[in-house]
């Protein structure tokens, strides 16, 4: 009954395909696998919204939106009806339609992503044997069309969130990369079938991730810094930095375009969380073996809301960076950072398993993250300061 | 602090300079000097760096218009009036003001004195506008002098950005002179009082004659 | 049928997700600020979405004093906004300069310039003032037609959508108002001579 | 005709013919800007994103007050000092009484100075309270601490309306006194907010005092030595800031300020950090001062009987009174030629005059920088442009 | 089976586009037939703090920018490399890892010469 | 270590976000239209003009002496006196306001009208909800929109009303002694006098004109 329920939209889709005629059947069977993701993702992201509004609320001890509908979750709704009905402007010495392509092209490459995301067992769009690969590169689609964005608006402000962004996106992407190599090392495939399969057993009642290793939970660590950056949320909001450059790259969208741009942000968000899911977190392996008869989709999910929630924590409370603070981070820690876990995760293959190998690799990255970090404080301007007082 | 001594310290080393202590009726006793303006700019370094003690810290600038006000007074005057002297009382013309000043409040931080007030003043209030500009020597003046010229029309020279700093560039009066006079905007005004009232009637009355097909109340 | 129930859709969308552009102009922008604070909570109405810039803005909250330096600035962003826009006048001096108007840089009253739906009175009002003239806007919002001759502004072809944006003159601004919106009452001069009995 | 004539890009020279610097862009970052604190204009040049040139340009809350008052009665010109300063309405009633009692030779029964004071170091509290939400607010925290700051706002608000009848535009003193006398109940709730703010300052510093972030981003910024402070005529925490051991309740010893004891806390670096820091410290004093005031209130009037109120008229000459407000020296200045109303009337603005190094403090730092530094100056606008 | 492999990313291709275009599309049919679009010389005017925009935008942008994506694509060559590396892995002798080891250190050279030539810092 | 201080924080919210569910002190919001804060005493939000007894007209307190009009910093209230004379809620005979606006949208709520008024006729009310769609018309208040009636004063500043009318009580006192001695000077001048001419008739007892004749026909014409 346990694996019924598993499985039970993967049986859904094979009774469907049972009425399809054959010649049919691969489309019929790409458009089945495609279309949850259409609906599902598109969900979770309203339900986001509303969470992260009434989070935030909570954690600044106020309500936050409760009148449309029953306890405001009918909010993002009437978001969609103003932003579809609201008018459509766009600057008249702006590059129409490079303007119209971006978030037409941000949307597009936030949703490709998830065709190789494994939301259960069994339930992935295509297990190529590259997905981490494609993935990646569909990723960074997303920072052309930031640029596009901001490049084609021709004000000075998304010019300014433009090179940001662009900045902050590929400075960003290689430690995201690289601090997902470790468990392709692990697993030995770029497929994300593969790595969650690996990741599935258990030792007693604990599971195998990747991220109870001392490269996996830095790598982990990592990933998600990297992942928060790549999806410009806070503290690396600095392409849209309200404060400063008012909404940066999108400033002269209005209108469903405008709705486009944070459909796809946080699309993007879920996309990077569910791969950080993917790679260290077990993917849909359930986090105990007597917790196993809980459906495999189940828990994917909860670990994504899980993820999503810190993000509206983190968002809640910090500060943002500034530029060159973030790019001296991405630069001078986590790209050092992430090659250093590279290799430790090396030598984590080739030393003897036990108490010796855990130790001298956490030592290893303890020893050089404290290095480096202390590196990044060496400026004189970062200390805690005692005060004097003058009677 | 004594106003005397700190007079006689600047004439004993800014020489040929003229100063003048303005007494103050009020109970404050914030008595001030009136320097005139070829010296004002060694005066006031020698304030911040040479007088005993350093007035460190200009706090206040700013400017005050005193147009040209004519108060008559009878006065007996002796004349000869027909051969023979007679006592004659006379409407005597007393006309004071018809100047611009600009007024310093300097502070020492040092030795946690003051305030000096310092006044300088135009010629009159038309053309001979200028004064030196004291922002050299106190950074402080710099926002404030563009203020006071904006508003009053002094003309700062030495000043290292003269524009202006409240109204837009292109305006062209100085509002706070006594003498200025408001736009004429109103238009309506459901409570009107005094002026605006007076004004408003002459707007409608103005509109009326343009536009006949208002119907007047 | 069909178009009503779109129309009461169409409503209770812009009325539950109006988001106000940040936009604060002097001492009502405090209250303003408060009453996106925890004490009042303007977010409880889905309107805790403060947009920088006007184009994602629905509604122009002009909380404080307008100065005639700054009005060609609010007319600018005002026509900047997207269709359907709001205008809520925040205080007595965005009504009408309120206790600033007799000086000579200050604006009497943003609607002479451009359609405001909702004046607060006070100065500044009170936060419940500000979600009560967002309440109002709700209603309003609410009776609004989606077709017929009597729909909103935004709706017709024919009616403006962006005003004309005031210059600097050398005395004041040019032109002082905009006569295709600002329709003020005439005053009745007789009855409020300046020299009636009482006065000294 | 453009406004933006007033800083030309060719006024500025070139930065060296560098392959590695590209085209100067002028950008005018308010007076609609989410964090110029209002209508705050400042023209800045940047060189990628470093600031080369800036030029703040004032007056788009130009409302004459100046003007204004000179039409106005002594009195009705109390109400509009409320408005200057639009957050710390109390202490530019307080400035503005000085200003007249100076002029008038009033004096104030002591009963009126401790409730001036309490009001004031209230006003205090709030405003660096609501400050250093700002400031956050600025670098980037979506609201967090601005919520807390508001939330603790609300509470002296709610004193303030219990007090004087208005939450923000208090209109609270006169000439020779205050206007009202404590309302029953009134000292109680006041204690206990009172006793209830180092708990929020607590709760704060947790949040975000050692905070990595806003380290990174404060200390090294903006940075105002103690000479050039001075000589800018900076004044309050931000010239402590800068260690400009200079605070008027120690200085003028204004009212009864010598009866209290309390500390001035004084910066060294005179960056952003220490401004911010300097907030924090001095609510921490201001709730000292406070203890010791609601400690000691005499009991008496509240008002000089030989005081007029309506009908005021001060003999012929000038003063001028300065107080410690929460931003710095606010002063008045006034010339009374015996009429009824002010002949001259001068606010002395201290965010306006915090503002003369501005361009200094921001050049060569990033667009992130700028607004983090103006933030740090705590200016209102109200008082900026009058 | 491998022919049909991209199939479903490229449907998921056309879906995503159509989740773009097909609101988009209602969006300007709303527009036509219920709330006409009214552009004007100052709504469509470019947006700057609610002044007139003076310069323009498109300019050369300080070159310093761009030192990054040059840093970022030898790394992204780099990344290349150590992928196919990181799948085989698992079946490397120490030596064959070793020599990995020497390609990571070179790459490691290059960064630290950025780094000591401030090319990574950003002004 | 770098992140301890970023750990604090993020500890400090998680406790405002769980505090909000049990804690008070950590949900602050008062959900207005439903809910609202319990009303300040002292809250002044505008002007508004006492009456006493039933008939607003007839009670007003206010005698039009212009005094709120004049000291008024915004110039935010215009008064005309009446011609003439009617008694007031005590019988006295005073001139009264023919009209009475205060523009709220000038008003800037800060009770000088109050303070001066020597005959404690204009009070602070504490109505907020004011917002109009209607300009000229919705923001002119005119005496029948301004006057309420004591009891109202009483239900809002209760401390403050108490002591004005015990103040009032002690005026009207001293006033009716005052008549009294002033009547009982007259009674002996005109006993007096008696001898000489019959005693003309006592000012108080001018007749009184019909409620309603003359009321503010003029106040709503102002304004379309």
């Amino acid at each position: 009954m346990p694996e019924m329920i598993d499985q039970i939209f993967v049986l859904l889709k094979q009774w469907i395909m049972g009425y399809v005629p054959s010649g049919l059947q691969p489309l019929c069977s790409a458009i089945l696998s495609v279309l949850p993701i259409l609906v599902v993702f598109p969900l979770l992201f309203a339900i986001t919204t509303v969470l992260e509004r009434k989070g935030l609320g909570r954690m600044q001890n106020r309500y936050g939106p409760n009148r449309a509908g029953p306890w405001g979750i009918l909010q993002p709704a009437a978001d969609g009806i103003k932003s579809l009905t609201k008018e459509d402007i766009v600057p008249r010495s702006a590059d129409h339609l490079v303007h119209l392509l971006a978030p037409i092209l941000i949307v597009i490459a936030s949703f490709l992503v998830y065709s190789v995301v494994p939301v259960g067992r069994n339930m992935v769009v295509v297990d190529l044997n590259a997905g981490v690969l494609f993935f990646f590169a569909i990723g960074s689609m997303v920072e052309l069309a930031v640029f596009m964005a901001g490049w084609s608006s021709r004000s000075k402000y998304s010019l300014l969130g433009a090179m940001r962004a662009i900045a902050q996106m590929i400075s960003y992407e290689m430690p995201m990369v690289l601090s997902g190599v470790v468990a392709i090392m692990a697993a030995g495939s770029l497929s994300t079938v593969t790595i969650v399969n690996m990741q599935a057993g258990y030792t007693g009642i604990w599971p195998h991730w990747y991220l109870f290793t001392p490269w996996g939970i830095t790598g982990y660590i990592l990933f998600m810094i990297a992942a928060t950056a790549e999806s410009n949320r806070c503290p690396f909001d600095m392409p849209e930095g309200e404060s400063e450059i008012i909404a940066g790259y999108f400033i002269e969208y209005s209108g469903f375009k405008f709705a486009l741009f944070f459909v796809a942000e946080y699309l993007g968000m879920m996309a990077s969380s569910a791969m950080a899911i993917t790679l260290f977190l077990g993917g849909w392996a359930a986090p105990f073996s007597f917790l196993t008869w809980i459906p495999s989709w189940f828990w994917f999910f909860a670990k994504l809301i899980l993820m999503l929630m810190v993000f509206i924590w983190i968002r809640g409370t910090l500060p943002r960076l500034r530029m060159d603070q973030l790019m001296n981070f991405g630069w001078k820690f986590m790209l050092p950072l992430s090659l250093i876990n590279i290799v430790s995760a090396g030598l984590w293959h080739y030393l003897p398993s036990g108490f010796t190998r855990w130790s001298v690799i956490s030592l290893l990255l303890l020893l050089s993250c404290f290095l480096l970090s202390r590196n990044l404080r060496r400026n004189k301007w970062f200390q805690e300061r005692t005060y004097r007082f003058a009677s | 602090m004594n106003l005397e001594e700190i007079k006689s310290q600047i004439e004993a080393n800014v020489p040929g300079c003229s100063l003048e202590i303005l007494p103050n009726a009020s109970p404050s006793g914030q008595h001030s000097l009136l320097v005139d303006p070829e010296h004002a700019l060694t005066v006031a370094s020698f304030l911040r760096d040479g007088a005993s003690p350093h007035f460190d810290y200009c706090s206040n600038v700013t400017g005050i218009d005193w147009p040209l006000k004519e108060t008559s007074s009878k006065q007996k005057t002796k004349k000869i009036v027909d051969g023979v002297e007679k006592e004659v009382e006379e409407l005597v013309k007393i006309s004071t003001g018809n100047y611009l000043e600009v007024v310093y409040h300097l502070f020492s931080q040092e030795n946690r004195q003051g305030p000096l007030v310092l006044r300088m003043r135009t010629g009159d209030r038309a053309e001979r506008v200028h004064l030196p500009s004291l922002t050299p020597v106190w950074r402080s003046a710099e926002f404030q002098e563009r203020e006071v010229y904006d508003l009053f029309g002094i003309v700062f020279d030495g000043h290292p950005d003269l524009r202006r700093l409240l109204m837009w560039e292109d305006f062209t009066d100085h509002p706070m002179r006594k003498d200025y006079v408001d736009p004429d905007d109103y238009e309506y005004e459901p409570t009107a009082h005094d002026e605006v009232l007076r004004r408003t009637q002459a707007h409608y009355a103005a509109q009326e004659a343009l536009s006949g097909a208002e119907e007047a109340r | 049928m069909v178009a009503t129930s779109l129309q009461e859709l169409y409503n209770w969308g812009r009325k539950s997700s109006i988001w106000p552009l940040n936009f604060g102009l002097a001492c009502c922008a405090i209250e303003m600020i408060a009453t996106t604070m925890a004490r009042y909570d303007l977010a409880r109405f889905g309107a805790e979405v403060f947009r920088p810039s006007p184009r994602q803005a629905d509604l122009m909250i002009v909380a404080g004093t307008v100065t005639k330096k700054m009005a060609p600035q609010v007319v600018r962003l005002y026509n900047q906004m997207a269709e359907p826009k709001y205008v809520i006048s925040m205080g007595a001096c965005a009504i009408s300069g309120g206790p600033f108007k007799q000086g000579y840089n200050v604006l009497k009253g943003i609607d002479r310039y451009i359609p405001v739906d909702v004046f607060i009175p006070g100065c500044p009002p009170r936060p419940e003032a500000l979600l009560d003239a967002f309440l109002m806007l709700q209603r309003k919002i609410d009776e609004q037609q989606l077709t017929g001759p009597g729909r909103p502004r935004h709706l017709q072809e024919e009616q403006p959508s962006e005003f004309v944006v005031p210059q600097y003159g050398q005395h004041d601004l040019t032109p002082t108002r905009n006569d295709a919106i600002w329709h003020a009452p005439l005053v009745n001069i007789s009855n409020a001579g300046p020299n009636e009995s009482g006065r000294d | 005709m453009s406004v933006l004539t007033e800083v030309s890009i060719d006024t500025i020279s070139q930065p060296a013919n560098d392959h590695l610097h590209g085209d100067l862009l002028e950008i005018s970052m308010g007076p609609h800007h989410p964090s110029t604190h209002g209508v705050f204009r400042m023209n800045i040049v940047l060189d990628g994103e470093r600031v080369v040139k800036l030029k703040p340009v004032f007056g788009y809350l130009h409302r004459n007050h100046e003007k204004i008052a000179e039409h106005e009665t002594y009195l009705g010109s109390m109400p509009y000092t409320d408005r200057l300063d639009y957050i710390c309405s109390i202490t530019n009633n307080w400035a503005y009484a000085l200003a007249v009692e100076k002029l008038a030779g009033i004096p104030v029964p002591e009963r009126a100075e401790y409730l001036r004071v309490i009001t004031g170091e209230l006003t205090r509290l709030q405003n660096h309270a609501g400050l250093i939400g700002f400031l956050l607010q600025d670098m980037g925290a979506s609201g967090t601490p601005l919520m807390y700051a508001f939330r603790e706002r609300e509470k002296i608000l709610d004193l303030f309306e219990a007090l004087t009848g208005s939450r923000m535009m208090c209109n609270y003193m006169r000439f020779g006194g205050c206007r009202r006398d404590l309302p029953s109940g009134w000292m109680e709730h006041a204690q206990k907010v009172v006793d209830g703010f180092p708990r929020f300052l607590d709760e704060f510093e947790r949040l975000l005092r050692t905070n990595e972030i806003l380290m990174a981003r404060t200390q090294g910024i903006g940075i105002v030595t103690r000479e050039q402070a001075i000589n800018a005529g900076i004044s309050g925490p931000m010239a402590r800031a800068s260690g400009v051991n200079y605070d008027l309740r120690k200085v003028d010893k204004y009212g009864i300020y010598d009866r209290f004891s309390f500390r001035v806390p004084l910066g060294e670096h005179g960056d952003v950090y220490d401004r911010y820091m300097m907030r924090l410290l001095e609510m921490r004093e201001s709730i000292e001062i406070l203890k010791q005031a609601m400690r000691d209130l005499p009991s008496g009037p509240i008002m000089d009987p030989n005081t007029k109120i309506r009908n005021f008229r001060p003999k012929a000459g000038e003063a001028y009174g300065r107080i410690e407000a929460p931003k710095g020296e606010l002063g008045f200045y006034l010339i009374s030629d015996g009429g009824p109303n002010p002949y001259r009337y001068r606010v002395r603005p201290p965010s306006l005059i915090n503002l003369t190094l501005l361009e200094q403090m921001c050049l060569g730092h990033n667009v992130s920088d700028v607004v983090i530094i103006l933030g740090s100056v705590d200016i209102v606008l109200g008082e900026v442009d009058r | 089976m491998t022919n049909h492999m991209y199939l479903p990313v490229i449907v998921l291709l056309i879906a995503g586009a159509a989740f773009a275009i097909g609101p988009l599309a209602l969006a300007w049919v709303w527009a036509k037939k219920f709330s006409p679009q009214k552009a004007g010389p100052t709504k469509n005017a470019i947006y700057e703090c609610g002044l007139e925009s003076n310069g323009d935008a498109w300019i050369k942008f300080k070159p310093g920018y761009y030192l990054y994506a040059i840093i970022f694509l030898i790394f992204d060559v780099e990344a290349v490399f150590l992928l196919p590396f990181a799948v085989a892995f698992g079946g490397f002798t120490v030596a064959e890892s070793v020599s990995m080891l020497v390609f990571l250190l070179l790459l490691v050279e290059g960064l630290v010469w950025a780094w000591q030539k401030n090319v990574l810092s950003w002004t | 270590m770098l992140g301890d201080g970023i750990i604090k924080g993020l500890a400090e919210t998680a406790r405002n976000f769980f505090g909000s569910y049990v804690d008070k002190e950590r949900l602050t919001t008062v959900q207005y239209p439903e809910e609202r804060l319990p009303q300040i005493e002292g809250t002044r939000d505008f002007p508004f003009l006492v009456y006493d007894g039933d008939d607003w007209e007839k009670g007003l307190r206010c005698v039009s002496c212009h005094i709120c009009e004049k000291e008024c910093p915004p110039k935010c209230i215009f008064i005309e006196k009446s011609k003439d004379k009617k008694p007031d809620a005590v019988g006295k005979l005073q001139f009264y306001p023919v009209r009475f606006d205060i523009d709220v949208s000038v008003c800037m709520s800060c009770q000088i009208c109050v303070e001066v008024c020597p005959f404690d006729a204009i009070k602070m009310d504490v109505e907020f909800e004011l917002s109009s769609d209607d300009r000229f018309g919705g923001l002119l208040h005119h005496k029948d929109k301004l006057a309420k009636s004591n009891e109202y004063y009483h239900k809002i500043h209760p401390t403050e009303a108490a002591a004005v009318d015990a103040a009032l009580a002690e005026e009207r006192e001293k006033e009716k002694e005052k008549q009294k001695q002033a009547a009982l000077a007259a009674a002996a001048a005109a006993a007096a006098k008696a001898a000489a001419a019959p005693a003309s008739a006592p000012a108080a007892h001018v007749p009184v004109p019909a409620p309603g004749t003359n009321t503010d026909t003029s106040a709503k014409e102002e304004t379309k």
